[in-house]
């Protein structure tokens, strides 16, 4: 297990098609860029299982969690992958403890484990003095990274990060970016990190993908996009 | 909130508390010692607290999954769905007295699930407490399901999918997620059960009878004494609405945060 | 008898008040019987109407004492129609019309093979009877003093309505009704006279009331219906005297 | 929506939906086209119809605005919130023939607000067609107050926020946001208290009395048949039931989308 | 009116407690940093009126708004003061138009001519395609950039915008930081910015304002904080 993805997704909302094939090497961190509406958020739901596919497939691992040929589906539940969203959906009836503890309690560890092993992740991220608090009572920033914390606490193969750190404030964003790299690093896991911040993808990302209205516009390493950008579009993205 | 509303509001307050306050007036306050001690009152108030209590657990345990059922946005076609949620009402349309008979039908000695039954173990369901909770969970249920499918539906569906990403299967995100989020709707869907279930009357009457101790709630105890002793009737429909509001106030908050939590 | 004649089926022609409408309230028992009168009352006098409203007779007691618009009414009851009186209500001294007398009643083909009152007192019978509260449940105790049995009822209803409701579905082996109920129940249950029943009649009074916007019309009813007391026997009452 | 609810989920069907298959099945539908000629079930209907329909505007006139006083959150203290919340499920807790005997206490003419009324004007409510609409709307009212609140309290407060920085007043968040959102509330309660409303025999019955064609509604018509033709009475009460399915099957949605534009 | 304001805000919410003097001038934009947690939409949510203040007055060209000690308070929908909050809440039972057309018909223009306008706004802003949609048919971005229109569209004196560009692109940025001085200028307003992008910052305001744990450790050009920063805090949010 270490987070191979190989996914071609094919899904259309309205008059918008996502079309594109992504791939996350095992271990990797990919960082997806693109305009507003380009369908980042899209692609992130369809490889999670949340949104349904038209046609294509999605596998992790060698396993195949998604093929529209032959009807197989694996349901998001069971999926090796950890999603944050775009929208930070703590649940607002939990605390931050039980909020972090949730996954972990689905993972198979009893409910006092669970608390226990929550306390001390936040602890980690600098977010333990928050743990008896309901998200209400949190700051956009500070919900932000309890989410972050409440995905990563699972340790999935693969995690899809839908602009978790757009919240994030700067001076914390380069701890961070260490935080999800050495969490990485720990279990051999692989990351699709969305973000339009052409730092996070500098730090972070062995690879970006750019996508434009639905579709590939070019894939590489940042510097070879920087030096070749295929259009004006990726050069404003890539440019820092 | 905009001022306005406090003219009708008050209005609908005067309609609800208004006949209660009449009845508080012109209750016989000097017999009511006396009617309590005589030996039916209790024993009546027991068992219509007992019955409403049992009632509003089967409404909770039938009705939720029911809910559910009806408040799932995919699955079965809609006019199926609206169909179905419209027959939920039936026991709200039909006259209580009808739905008593109704209930005869069915599961009386010889009524469509009633007879074989019978036949089988030679039980009946009529003249027996658990009838008197039937005809209760029967005419309590439509606000229940009612009650929690509109609280279901109003759960920002983001938190069920967040779950899903956390590993929760239907279970867990139901129990541990949709439901907690939905408890203010279940708790006023039970309120209503339950104060459905200690007023009802034609129902229980005519599906289970009334007999002291076994079948006679206090409803029914009012109905009577109505014929022969209006004041009493008055006097012992208060205490029926007093301990049940008792019941209501004291209960409703501490029972909504077990729920919560 | 001679009163009723004169003023009622006599003047009629000769009486240009009687005209406009009436409301009666009258007892359910009689909720065949009194519609039929009433047709006959109406061709008799074109241009009224009678409407009626039928319930228990202590609700519409209780309506009336509360200031219903009634113009006759009708109990079940010399009890009942006392409350009525006692306010003052009525405009004239109320006249029994009628009288009633129970009936066992056991389902179509008596399945619990019942046979008197006894099986009243037979705890593996499923029987049933009304309230002591109500007028029915008040004869049924005289009866079962009379004939020496305990009953061990499953339950006291509420009225009539409610024991005829489970004898005619077979919820109940036995109930005791009021002999017209029995009757009007069709073929749905059957019918079981005893000797004790004769010592505990109702009565049913009528009454012409105070606050009646059409006097005239409501006392030519009265009289109509005490002219016509061979109506209600047909349909199963007794004879007033 | 997890697989374990459906066994619960059917059984509460069976039982919403059991005794109206046992009317089905019993009703005499060889009498029925005689039972409708016959001049006294087509007025009751049309009646029926026509005050439900009524009662549940006053309903929805009276109690959207006390929810809203109910549910706004801050303002008067949670103690006598409680308690007012309480009150509301006075008239579901009454037996209803009670229930009507209260409002004869209150409104009758020689009730604590009737008489004055009656002393002033000579007009009395008690048996007339508005008499019936009390009633109705008097059973009704809870049903809606509380199905609207819980509506309003699940409606995220932040949308009232926005619409309070975009300078709307309480009228305009109240009317053209908080109200849209909890459109499938209101439109539940209004459904319930309609259904109540059409069942409602006995605090119609003590209220507003049973004349045909003025208080005669058809619960009451059946109630009546129930003692001289006990079949007829299943046949009237089928009548309502389908009758008012049909209208809540027809109307639920379309009034619905009517409420959310 | 040209939305200088001038406030001291004090609110304690469980153990933070906010306590500060905020001032923008008349036609200025202030850009307002800090950590997560700093008290920054705290402090927009007590000048727009939403949060009480426990002590402190709020005045808007010369005109209060609040005042604790005499009591005075101006409902928040009658401050002439626009916000855009964290996380935007557009009305999801409205479609795009109709949101942007809420304010303005708040304003006191009629249903068409409000439609009329919030499309010309919406065209201008490049989200004319969306007009039709509702709020859930749109990507994130999208919605940012529809509740930033909706606010703007009311012509408020002063603006408050709560992280409004944490969701838009990079390479839309530029262009917005444009519509928003553009905007600003057409009618004299001023906005109060809040922001950890620090080109935001450089883009848009005329000062700086630095918040920590509640209260103001620096003000002034971005320039003097970024040659003499006030301790490490600052330092690390206004380096480039
Ligand atoms: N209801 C509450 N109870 C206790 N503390 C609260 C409550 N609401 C907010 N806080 C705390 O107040 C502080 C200020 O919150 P605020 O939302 O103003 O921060 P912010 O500067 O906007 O941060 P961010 O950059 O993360 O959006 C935070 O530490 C937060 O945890
Ligand atoms: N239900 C829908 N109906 C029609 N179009 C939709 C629907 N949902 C999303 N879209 C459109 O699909 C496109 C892709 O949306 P998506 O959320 O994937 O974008 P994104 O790349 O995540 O953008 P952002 O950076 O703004 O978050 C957008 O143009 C959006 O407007
Ligand atoms: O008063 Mo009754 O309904 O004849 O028993
Ligand atoms: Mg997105
Ligand atoms: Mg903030």
């Amino acid at each position: 297990m270490n987070g191979a993805l190989d996914a071609a997704l094919r899904v259309a909302r309205g008059d918008f098609v996502l079309d594109a094939a992504l791939a996350v090497p095992a271990g990797r961190v990919v960082a997806l860029m693109g305009r507003n509406g380009a369908g980042k958020s899209t692609a992130v739901g369809a490889i999670g299982g949340l949104v349904p596919l038209d046609s294509g497939r999605v596998v992790l691992d060698g396993a195949v969690l998604e093929d529209v040929e032959t009807g197989r589906w694996t349901a998001p539940e069971h999926r090796a992958v950890g999603v944050v969203q775009q929208q930070a959906a703590l649940f607002p009836h939990l605390d931050v403890r039980d909020n972090v503890a949730f996954g972990l309690r689905t993972g198979g560890l009893g409910r006092r484990a669970a608390r226990e092993r929550a306390d001390a992740l936040l602890a980690d991220a600098g977010l333990g003095e928050f743990r008896d608090r309901r998200p209400a009572q949190l700051s956009g920033g500070q919900a932000a990274r309890v989410a972050l914390v409440r995905t990563l606490a699972r340790e999935p193969a693969l995690v899809l990060l839908d602009e978790p750190l757009a919240a994030i404030d700067a001076e914390l964003r380069p701890g961070l970016r260490d935080a999800v790299r050495a969490q990485l690093a720990a279990f051999h896991g692989s990351a699709l990190l969305v973000t339009h911040d052409v730092r996070d993808a500098e730090a972070l990302a062995d690879q970006v993908v750019v996508l434009d209205a639905g579709r590939v516009v070019q894939r590489g390493p940042l510097a070879a996009l920087r030096a070749a950008p295929a259009d004006p579009v990726v050069a404003a993205l890539v440019s820092s | 909130m905009p001022r306005a509303v406090l003219v009708p509001a008050a209005l609908a307050l005067l309609l609800l508390v208004g006949p209660l306050v009449a009845l508080l007036v012109k209750a016989p306050w000097a017999q009511l010692p006396a009617l309590l001690g005589g030996g039916t009152v209790l024993p009546a108030l027991g068992l219509s607290l007992g019955t409403a209590a049992a009632s509003t657990g089967c409404c909770v345990v039938l009705g939720v999954p029911l809910a559910v059922v009806l408040s799932a946005v995919d699955g079965w076609p809609s006019p199926l769905r609206r169909l179905a949620r419209a027959l939920v009402t039936t026991p709200l349309v039909l006259p209580p007295v009808v739905g008593g008979v109704a209930l005869l039908l069915l599961l009386g000695r010889v009524g469509l699930l009633g007879a074989p039954m019978f036949q089988a173990f030679g039980f009946q369901l009529p003249y027996t407490t658990a009838a008197v909770v039937v005809a209760q969970t029967f005419v309590g249920l439509p606000f229940l399901v009612l009650g929690v499918e509109g609280a279901l539906r109003g759960v920002d569906r983001r938190f069920a999918v967040a779950a899903t990403t956390l590993g929760a299967g239907p279970w867990t995100r139901f129990v541990r997620v949709t439901l907690p989020l939905a408890a203010p709707g279940v708790a006023a869907g039970a309120v209503l059960a339950f104060a459905r279930a200690i007023g009802e009357f034609g129902a229980t009457v005519t599906f289970a009878g009334s007999l002291p101790r076994i079948t006679q709630t206090l409803p029914v105890a009012a109905y009577l004494a109505l014929n022969s002793d209006p004041d009493a009737a008055i006097a012992i429909s208060v205490v029926l609405v007093v301990v049940a509001l008792v019941v209501l106030v004291a209960l409703r908050d501490r029972w909504l945060q077990g729920l919560a939590r | 008898q001679d009163l009723p004649a004169s003023s009622g089926s006599a003047a009629p022609s000769s009486s240009p008040t009687l005209t406009g409408s009436i409301t009666v309230d009258a007892a359910a028992s009689l909720n065949r019987v009194l519609p039929a009168l009433a047709r006959s009352f109406e061709q008799e006098h074109p241009g009224t109407t009678v409407t009626f409203g039928f319930g228990g007779s202590s609700a519409l007691a209780a309506a009336i004492v509360s200031g219903a618009p009634v113009d006759v009414f009708v109990a079940a009851s010399t009890t009942t129609m006392r409350t009525v009186s006692d306010a003052s209500l009525t405009a004239a001294e109320p006249v029994v019309v009628a009288r009633n007398r129970l009936e066992i009643a056991v389902p179509k083909g008596n399945p619990g093979k019942v046979t008197g009152l006894r099986d009243f007192g037979d705890a593996a019978k499923t029987v049933v009877v009304c309230a002591k509260e109500v007028p029915c449940g008040v004869a049924a105790t005289q009866v079962f003093a009379l004939a020496g049995v305990t009953p061990r009822p499953d339950s006291y209803e509420p009225d009539v309505t409610s024991v005829l409701t489970k004898v005619a579905g077979d919820n109940a082996d036995a109930g005791l009704v009021y002999a017209t109920d029995v009757r009007s129940a069709g073929s749905t249950v059957e019918g079981i006279p005893f000797p004790e029943a004769g010592k505990a009649i109702t009565d049913y009074p009528i009454a012409a009331l105070k606050g009646s916007k059409n006097p005239a019309l409501a006392a030519a009813w009265v009289d109509w219906v005490r002219a016509h007391e061979s109506d209600l026997q047909a349909a199963g009452f007794l004879a007033a005297q």
